[in-house]
């Protein structure tokens, strides 16, 4: 493979996204950690639009960076009440925890490895179009309408079931 | 008219007892149970008599199908032969006679009913143990009257040492009843019959058998044999009969001396046909045996019940000594002189103490005290107090004050000693000891002159002891004058049976054994050896076996033998005049005679101690006064074995058995569910708490245990998958 | 129909004790007894006009179609076996109900209807000729029995309910895993499956007797017939599977007992014969004709029974306790009868298993009757009872004679037919067994002793006589006690065709 | 940047999303290893919706591989809804028991 | 087979609508009538389920000769199986609404709330009955999670219905999580998210060797993870012991029942359909596996059981066992199997919810969950407790009640395939199973209360309690229902 701005590019992503979450799931502070985490979603996004889905990217970044994020750090501060004390994380779960994502891991990597049929696909270089259109279509009119019904129908669940839940007081 | 009169004579003391049973149930009693008994039996009597025409000389059974299985059919039914008609005699008259003497004897009894209840079923059982034709029906008449033996020496079960000793009686004769058992097991294995007459019947089939088939028919038959072992108190197996003696005196009579314990001579006698020499020589032995040790036994007694008892174990063994060499008939006509004279005894024995103990307080509770802790012991040591209504010790000199008695006990005592010709006794010792004598010199084997001498040294005990006890009760001063002005002699209804009884002493009255051509000699074939010497008291053709011409198992050496002894055998059949009776009878009268003459001059002229004696040969006495130590044995070893073993076993089972399904199941409930409630809390949390152990410590903190923790949950997911895949590859 | 209606009658008994009002005790009880009584009435007739020169089933209903997609079949009808047991168990019925007349206490009118749906089960199981039916009756008395012992029983009773409950269950289970495979296979003949499935105990007969069929490999057999004989070895019960019985019978009600021990244990055997000899004569054999110690390993079984059980009755102190374990002896002579395989072996098994109804039954009514004055069961607390309870003790005495197998009585016939049978294919075994016998004795009146006779314990001094109605459960007991051991006839001949045709079977093997 | 580049990182992401889920002493900690994880099955079936799906239409000369994108947009959506009730019970959570340390929240157990 | 369009589809999917339709009727009327405390809510919802059996009846008639119709271009399937399912799980959805009605626990004012999410988790369970691709199952699964999470929490006041909603939350979403990983990788495997054509192409891709099998078995077993944690069986089934005790009661009921029957159902066409296919297993034998998994997941139910004192937890567990016995049909790919767990998920649903029911009735009365609680019902409620007996009787699997014939259904169904160890297995665990079913009966039987008041109930408790009860006794002796069981097939 060539080593060209692109791939310079791809490769930055693709390290961006991998070291901050590692920072995610590494740094102490949880807010720190918030941020990492909206560092990871963008570098998300970017790997989505070398994979020519410029819809599907923009929406990682409208819902993911700009609500779960959000959400996610309105409960940080909701909950920050004994923030301040350090968390002990024991170091035998950490290990054991380390131990079998690492496995994991390693069978991913090997079932990648090993997978003739996903070997060999190098991106035809064809030039970024526009998805945005097609994909509409296919959620409102053809074959993704039900999904999307059903989503619409699961998000009012949602938002009545955390509305719910998270109120103050509903004792009479 | 066979049919009918058996019937009367099963089925009359049947209904007696069975409206006894009836009435029970609705809490009543019949009003004259004992005239109701009575009458029943004396009608069995009088039936009897009336079966001694009915005798043909080839008798067959007269059966009924009782049990068909397909191909195999189990019959019961009669078979009347003039044994069966003298044994149905012997019965009756001897309980008729015990039923008249309770009438007196048991007089006030709180259960006197149920005395005369348990008489009829016993006489039931009795009688058709002896008509049956096949063993099934002899083991059941054999087993009722073992359980009316029991119930009767149970009678007064208040007494410790009766409810004791009833069940001794049982048990003791139940271990010899497994072994007829099996003995029949082995015939029906064999033969797949119990009949023992008619054309498939037991004695028809073993004629079939090869001479060289027969060693299991030795076993067989002695095993059978040990069903009489039980039953008639035979070494080893003797010792209930003493004990039994708790029962109520005629009980003692009728059951203990005249019928029941005879029962066991009477089954060998009919399973004659199948005993081969091994089996024959076998009971021999143990007839003999029994004879002498009992004997000795005998002479140290001081109970008056318990010489009786062990005098008739003594006389057992001696019939069985008698079949055992082969004198068939002289063993079957002691049973029938002995049964008489031997009731007469107890009959006898039962007015004196009737007399001492006046008013019946059987169940004082004076020995009663001292077998509070019992229950504990399976089988009870046996009687070492004795009642002091029986104890000679406390009589003396009470022949004028029972004149009676103490006559018809002298004739007993006479007949029983073997005092010549004008006793019945002595036709019938002399018969055995004749019989024995003949076979050994038949045979030329140094076992039956072993037996002959045994058989000859009991018969002079017996004429000791006996006379010991005549002296001791009759003659003399009173020793306990208190009891002694208390005795009186008894009601008519007591003395009356013994007036028959001893009529029935003398030879005359026992005609039909006298008659050669009423009794039938028992079926030979050629498993039998020369042995089979039949020998008929006053018959000169008694001897006449065929069997004879076959000695032992191989035909050749009997072949060899058969000419040799023919000449000796042909006379030995007949008591008087072949040189073994005359041998016999001769020696026979002079041991009697020094028996009697010992017994004066210990125990009337008082010119020897007993005590004295007893000192010289402290072991004997020992010996004999221990009875030989049988009761601690079986106490010590055998009976604590049992009970040992079975607690053992409960233990095992309780801690064992349920110890392992209790273990699988705690196991189950609190091993695994711990262990799956470990898996669930502590395993996963643990594990990551060990590896943490050295946090732990260093915080100080006690040992937390994150149970519900769901990042432990999440770590059993994720390590489930890899797990899955894992275990997957290893496959 | 007339069958079905004897089956049902209870259920709709039980239907209409649970309709009445729960105070109205004594009205409950007598609707109890009537409808106990009329299976009574009913098995009667059955047993009387039942033909017993014919071998085969009689009085059948069905097969009416009940559950298609496994063919399962509602069909019931009698052998000679079968109505034996049935009259048995319609016998033990009324007088079960007789016996609990004043001493249940609490929730009368659900123990009656229990025991209504007890008898149901009980009486389904022996006419069912469906082996699915006769599973589902057989476990149907679990339930009932499950709760009358833990609800009604003594102080251990929940222990031993769920103990009696678990080990059955235990069976049942390896029962229905062999039930699962004969269904399977019972329609594959060389290999090859064709045609329906079926549930049918005579056709698998036929069919575990045809040559080539699936049924009929002695392989399969044998784990089927190790399947059904564990199953039916809880029941029976069977050494080492048998720890439920004494706590169960020690704790239960005296009626229930009566029932465990004349009926439930029969189930077993009944079981063992009707599945394990008749359908399985293959797996049989292997365990009877086979060679070394798995081809004595039936006859060990019941050897151990019996010398066993009557070990640890020896041992026990406790009246009932002693009674429970006396059972567990006296069905080794029905497994032993069962080992030998012939004629007389059999006929002496079933025979004793019906005997063993009636007498295990007089007995622990007898036990219930001294409990129910005393208030204890302690061999060694009572002593001399005999002259305050002589109908009693006349009545104890009769039972505990035909118990130990005194001749005359029902008990004897029995075991000495397996006895005799067994003699013939297993002697040592055989001989050793004998040694039960004596032991039987042995316990039998020891306790005898202990309880009635010697000094009368003073603080008895008060005992009152067995009363008219506890008489009356005993007397018919009794009587079948007698009038078997005068004339077993009267029960052999109806199974004996039965037994004849099986053990044709059995030797043509 | 073939295909495999693409499930590499999502490997690698999805591996932290678990590592974070396992260890982090926080719920919302573990709320942000779920999102990890969901974003790695995102980038996943883009990747895939990239190489491997056959066209899903061919309009001109452009051709469309829309499944696993469509997918993709979905599992944004249930992810915002998770996140959504995740954070309403946290705080429910944090009402109730004062923490949000989930090893803190062990009532239930055994 | 062609798959009707959108606008075609809708006749077809009119149950799913009525639910989703009158989940919003139930908000809006509840907005309307302001008493929060009216149980009119509860009623519509009830007529709403009506609607939707009688829909469902219709749309039952358009299936003509077994042939499954695909909608929504093959997005979703209607076919006996769906039919089977949602008439099952409107059953549990109505029987929970009724208990819902008489729990005291849920005596609160937002049950127009409660009621609509009722409707809502049932919409999303229809769709995992009948959902064909990959996409709509994993939507499927996580509205009837975010749903299930919202109402095990529900009870904003209780620590323990908080903790339940956490520890479920945090778990279903790894779990989902990893399942749509797994999902991904299938898809990126198949290239499709049709059910239907990845068993194919998998098939193929296998044949050629163009995808390893550790791969597929790494897809199958991430995917594993989802569905068995909806199904709970180990090692996946943790959560629910905690979040069965936390949930209010008749969620738990729900949960117990309706998640695990439409959790099944989802299984069964996953595997069945996607895998079922014998080239598939040559290469990869997760039936096997799955055995196994169902082995341990009856066991470990069985066994960690015992020990508990909480009803609602100990049924906890013993609904893990029993879905370790459904599995064991699950995993036997014949129709014998799937005729079995028709049959044990209709004899569970009345067994089980009836449990449940009884569970909720002392809770009210007895104000305990604890076994203590039930010393001596048997005098204080004789027929609450004959009810209740009857029903872990039944669960044990006791002739002649219905849990008999399920188990024995299932047993056969095994042992037609010769997995003799599993049946053994299983049979054994229903008799450990026994020991601790009869824990409650003993209290409830042989033991006696301090408190020997009578507890009274309604009529309608009865008349509920019996509608439960009765077919419980009665469901194994007719032929009807194995008839059906058997009818139902899965393409």
């Amino acid at each position: 493979m060539e080593f060209t701005l692109k791939t310079f590019i791809f490769y930055g992503f693709a390290l961006i996204t991998i070291a901050s979450a590692l920072a995610v799931v590494t740094v102490r502070n949880i807010v720190h950690a918030a941020f990492a985490l909206m560092v990871t979603l963008f570098g998300v996004a970017g790997l989505y639009v070398f994979l020519q889905a410029d819809f599907l990217a923009a929406t990682q970044v409208i819902v993911y960076v700009g609500g779960i994020l959000v959400l996610i750090l309105f409960g940080v501060m909701m909950t920050s009440g004994r923030l301040e004390m350090r968390i002990h994380i024991e170091r035998g779960q950490l290990l054991l925890g380390g131990g079998i994502s690492l496995a994991l891991l390693m069978l991913l990597l090997t079932v990648i490895a090993n997978t003739p049929i996903w070997k060999n696909l190098t991106d035809d270089g064809s030039p970024l179009t526009p998805t945005t259109k097609r994909i509409g279509e296919l959620i409102l009119n053809e074959k993704f309408l039900l999904p999307f019904e059903v989503v619409s129908v699961l998000l009012l669940v949602a938002l009545i079931g955390a509305a719910l839940i998270s109120r103050k007081e509903v004792r009479d | 008219m066979i049919v009918p009169l058996i019937s009367i004579i099963l089925l009359a003391p049947l209904a007696a007892f069975a409206i006894f049973a009836l009435l029970g149930l609705a809490k009543r009693n019949f009003p004259r149970q004992d005239y109701l008994s009575t009458v029943a039996m004396l009608a069995a009597l009088g039936c009897s008599l009336l079966l001694i025409q009915e005798v043909v000389s080839d008798p067959k059974p007269i059966t009924v199908e009782w049990l068909s299985l397909g191909s195999v059919t189990f019959s019961m039914g009669f078979y009347l032969d003039s044994v069966t008609v003298i044994m149905l005699i012997v019965v009756t008259l001897v309980s008729s006679l015990v039923h008249i003497f309770s009438i007196g004897y048991m007089h006030g009894d709180p259960r006197y009913s149920r005395f005369f209840a348990f008489l009829s079923l016993f006489s039931f059982s009795m009688l058709f143990l002896v008509v049956s034709d096949n063993l099934l029906g002899i083991y059941i008449g054999w087993e009722l009257v073992g359980l009316c033996s029991y119930l009767l020496i149970g009678f007064w079960f208040e007494k410790d040492s009766a409810a004791n000793a009833c069940k001794k009686a049982f048990l003791t004769t139940r271990v010899g009843d497994i072994g007829m058992f099996i003995g029949m097991m082995m015939l029906f294995a064999e033969f797949g019959t119990l009949s023992l007459y008619g054309d498939s019947g037991i004695f028809e089939e073993v004629t079939t058998l090869e001479s060289g088939q027969i060693a299991w028919l030795s076993v067989a038959g002695i095993l059978i044999f040990c069903g009489a072992v039980g039953k008639s108190a035979q070494v080893p197996l003797h010792t209930w009969l003493p004990d039994a003696m708790e029962g109520p005196t005629p009980v003692s009579a009728l059951i203990h001396a005249a019928t029941m314990v005879a029962a066991g001579v009477y089954l060998v006698a009919r399973m004659f046909p199948i005993l081969t020499p091994t089996s024959s020589l076998v009971i021999a032995y143990v007839g003999g045996i029994t004879a002498l040790v009992a004997a000795t036994i005998a002479i140290v007694r001081f109970d008056i019940k318990r010489v009786l008892a062990y005098s008739t174990v003594s006389q057992l063994g001696y019939m069985m000594l008698a079949i055992g060499a082969g004198s068939y008939v002289a063993g079957l006509f002691h049973l029938t002189t002995h049964a008489f004279f031997k009731a007469l005894l107890f009959l006898g024995s039962g007015s004196v103490i009737h007399a001492f103990h006046a008013m019946h307080a059987h169940h004082d509770d004076e020995h009663a005290e001292s077998d509070e802790h019992d229950d504990h012991s399976l089988v009870h040591e046996h009687g070492s107090e004795i009642p002091p209504d029986q104890d000679m010790r406390n009589m003396g000199g009470l022949r004028k004050k029972m004149p009676l008695t103490f006559i018809t006990m002298l004739i007993a005592t006479l007949s029983i000693s073997g005092v010549p010709f004008v006793f019945s006794g002595f036709w019938s010792k002399d018969a055995i000891l004749g019989g024995v004598l003949g076979q050994a010199m038949a045979s030329n084997s140094p076992h039956y002159y072993i037996l002959f001498g045994m058989a000859l040294i009991a018969a002079g005990i017996t004429a000791f002891y006996m006379f010991r006890l005549i002296f001791m009760t009759f003659f003399g001063e009173p020793r306990n004058q208190e009891m002694h002005d208390m005795a009186h002699e008894s009601p008519w209804v007591m003395t009356v049976p013994l007036i028959v009884l001893a009529a029935l002493s003398f030879p005359a009255v026992n005609i039909l054994w006298f008659n050669e051509n009423y009794i039938e000699p028992p079926p030979q074939h050629h498993i039998h050896s020369p042995q089979r010497v039949y020998v008929s008291p006053d018959s000169k053709t008694a001897d006449a076996n065929s069997g004879i011409s076959l000695f032992g198992i191989s035909e050749a050496e009997a072949a060899e033998d058969e000419s040799g002894h023919d000449a000796e055998h042909a006379s030995d059949g007949h008591h008087g005049h072949g040189p073994a009776h005359t041998i016999a009878m001769v020696l026979s009268i002079c041991v009697a005679g020094l028996g009697i003459l010992l017994s004066w001059l210990f125990y009337h002229k008082r010119r020897f101690s007993a005590e004295a004696v007893a000192t010289t040969f402290r072991p004997a006495y020992n010996l004999f006064w221990n009875k030989y130590y049988f009761d601690e044995f079986y106490d010590g070893v055998l009976v604590a074995l049992t009970v040992w073993k079975s607690r053992l076993f409960a233990g095992f089972d309780l801690s064992v058995v349920d110890g392992i399904v209790n273990g699988v199941g705690t196991v189950t409930r609190d091993v695994l569910a711990a262990f799956i409630g470990f898996f669930d809390n502590r395993v996963v949390d643990g594990l990551v708490n060990r590896v943490a152990a050295v946090t732990w410590s260093a915080g100080g903190r006690i040992r937390r245990i994150q149970t519900g923790a769901i990042q432990t949950y999440l770590f059993v997911v994720i390590g489930g998958i890899v797990l899955i895949i894992l275990i997957f590859r290893l496959f | 129909m007339l069958l079905s209606l004897m089956i049902f009658v209870p259920l709709l008994g039980m239907i209409v004790v649970l309709l009445l009002p729960r105070e109205s005790d004594e009205l409950i009880k007598r609707v109890t007894l009537g409808f106990t009584l009329i299976p009574l009435i009913i098995a009667a007739y059955l047993f009387i006009n039942y033909e017993r020169s014919i071998f085969g089933i009689q009085y059948p209903h069905g097969p009416v179609d009940w559950i298609t997609a496994f063919n399962i079949k509602y069909y019931i009808g009698i052998d000679g076996l079968s109505v034996t047991l049935i009259l048995l168990t319609a016998l033990l019925g009324p007088i079960c109900v007789l016996a609990s007349w004043r001493n249940i206490e609490k929730g009368l009118k659900a123990y009656m209807a229990l025991f209504l749906l007890l008898e149901t089960g009980m009486l389904g199981f022996f006419a069912s000729l469906d082996l699915f039916l006769f599973f589902v009756f057989f476990e149907l008395t679990l339930l009932p029995m499950y709760f009358l012992i833990g609800v009604w029983g003594g102080p251990r009773r929940e222990y031993a309910a769920i103990k009696f409950f678990l080990y059955t269950l235990f069976g049942s289970v390896l029962m229905l895993v062999a039930m699962i495979a004969v269904y399977l296979n019972s329609n594959v003949i060389n290999g090859v499956a064709e045609g329906v499935r079926t549930f049918d105990i005579l056709t698998l007969i036929s069919l575990a007797a045809t040559p080539g069929h699936a049924l009929a490999d002695p392989g399969f057999q044998m784990w089927v017939f190790l399947g059904f004989f564990i199953g039916f070895a809880v029941k029976v019960p069977i050494f080492p599977f048998h720890t439920w019985l004494p706590d169960a019978h020690v704790e239960a009600p005296t009626a229930i007992s009566v029932i465990l021990a004349g009926v439930l244990l029969k189930m077993g055997t009944y079981g063992i014969v009707r599945v394990n000899m008749a359908m399985f004569p293959e797996g049989l054999a292997i365990f009877t004709n086979g060679v070394g110690i798995v081809g004595n390993s039936l006859a060990l079984l019941g050897f151990i029974n019996i010398v066993y059980g009557s070990l640890c009755a020896l041992a026990q102190t406790d009246f009932k306790k002693l009674v429970a374990y006396s059972s567990i002896g006296h069905m080794g002579f029905v497994i032993l009868g069962l080992a030998a395989g012939n004629s007389e072996g059999i006929n002496g098994a079933i025979l004793q298993m019906f005997n063993h109804g009636v007498i295990s039954a007089m007995l622990f009514l007898l036990v219930g009757v001294l409990y129910d004055r005393a208030h204890h069961r302690e061999i060694n607390g009572f002593g001399g009872i005999a002259t305050k309870m002589p109908v009693y003790t006349g009545i104890t005495t009769l039972a505990f004679m035909a118990s130990l197998g005194l001749p005359g009585l029902s008990g004897f016939v029995g075991e000495a037919l397996s006895l005799l049978g067994a003699f013939q294919e297993f002697e040592l075994i055989t001989i050793l067994s004998t040694i039960g016998i004596v032991v039987g004795a042995a316990y039998f009146l020891w306790t005898l002793q202990r309880v009635f006779l010697g000094q009368l314990n003073p603080k008895y001094e008060d005992l009152p006589e067995i009363n008219k109605r506890e008489i009356l459960t005993l007397v018919p007991l009794g009587i079948l006690t007698i009038v078997l051991g005068i004339w077993p006839n009267f029960a052999l001949d109806m199974f004996s065709e039965s037994v004849t045709n099986l053990v044709n079977v059995l030797e043509a093997i | 940047m073939s295909l495999q580049h693409y499930l590499v990182i999502s490997s690698i992401l999805f591996s932290l999303g678990i590592f974070a889920v396992l260890t982090r002493k926080n719920a919302i900690s573990i709320l942000m290893g779920i999102e990890l994880i969901l974003n790695s099955c995102n980038l996943n079936f883009v990747a895939f919706s990239r190489f491997v799906t056959p066209a899903e239409s061919i309009v001109g000369s452009e051709v469309f591989r829309f499944d696993g994108q469509i997918i993709a947009i979905f599992g944004i959506v249930l992810a915002a809804a998770e996140a959504a009730v995740f954070l309403a019970i946290i705080l429910a959570i944090y009402r109730e028991f004062g923490s949000i340390r989930p090893d803190e929240v062990d009532t239930l157990k055994g | 087979m062609e798959s009707l369009k959108n606008i075609e589809s809708l006749a077809y999917f009119s149950p799913e609508i009525l639910l989703v339709v009158f989940a919003a009727v139930v908000i809006i009327t509840d907005l309307i009538i302001k008493n929060r405390e009216s149980e009119i809510v509860a009623y519509i919802s009830l007529v709403g389920l009506g609607c939707s059996l009688v829909a469902i009846l219709i749309t039952n008639s358009f299936i003509s000769n077994n042939e499954p119709i695909s909608l929504f271009f093959g997005m979703i399937r209607l076919d006996g199986f769906a039919v089977f399912f949602k008439i099952l799980l409107l059953l549990a959805t109505a029987a929970t609404i009724l208990f819902s009605l008489r729990s005291e626990e849920l005596d609160i004012k937002l049950k127009g709330e409660y009621y609509a999410l009722l409707l809502a988790v049932t919409f999303g369970m229809f769709l995992m009955a009948s959902s064909t691709n990959l996409l709509m199952i994993f939507i499927a699964l996580e509205t009837v999670s975010l749903t299930s999470y919202i109402l095990a929490g529900f009870l904003t006041h209780s620590p323990r219905s908080s903790e339940a909603a956490f520890k479920y939350i945090t778990y279903g979403a790894v779990a989902s999580g990893t399942m749509l990983f797994g999902l991904s990788m299938l898809f990126g495997m198949a290239g499709t998210g049709d059910l239907m054509q990845i068993s194919a192409q998998i098939a193929a891709v296998l044949a050629s060797g163009g995808v390893s099998t550790l791969s597929v078995l790494i897809a199958i077993t991430f995917i594993l993870a989802g569905i068995g944690y909806k199904i709970a069986s180990v090692p996946f089934h943790m959560w629910s012991p905690d979040v069965y005790e936390g949930a209010p009661i008749p969620i738990t009921a729900f949960l117990s029942v309706a998640s695990k029957a439409a959790g099944f159902a989802l299984f069964l066409r996953f595997f069945h359909v996607g895998f079922g296919k014998p080239e598939i297993l040559q290469s990869i034998d997760w039936v096997f596996i799955l055995a196994i998994v169902s082995a341990l997941t009856m066991t470990v139910g069985n066994l960690a059981a015992l020990p508990q004192r909480n009803v609602k937890r100990l049924l906890a567990y013993s609904s893990i066992a029993h879905g370790g016995y459904l599995l064991m049909g699950a995993v036997l790919l014949t129709p014998e199997g799937l005729g079995a767990i028709f049959f044990y998920l209709i004899v569970y649903l009345f067994m089980n919810l009836g449990a449940f029911y009884v569970v909720v009735l002392i809770a009210n009365e007895a104000g305990t969950e604890m076994i203590d609680g039930y010393r001596g019902l048997a005098s204080r409620a004789p027929l609450v407790a004959g009810a209740m007996a009857i029903f872990l009787f039944s669960l044990t699997g006791i002739p002649p009640l219905a849990g008999f014939f399920g188990k024995w259904f299932l047993f056969y169904a095994v042992i037609g395939e010769g997995l003799y160890w599993l049946a053994l297995i299983g049979l054994l665990n229903s008799v450990v199973s026994l020991y601790y079913y009869a824990r409650i009966v003993k209290a409830m039987y042989f033991e006696t209360a301090e408190d020997t008041n009578g507890l009274s109930f309604s009529k309608g408790t009865f008349a509920l309690l019996s509608v439960f009860a009765v077919p419980t006794i009665f469901i194994g002796l007719l032929n009807f229902f194995y008839t059906i069981s058997d009818k139902i097939t899965l393409q």
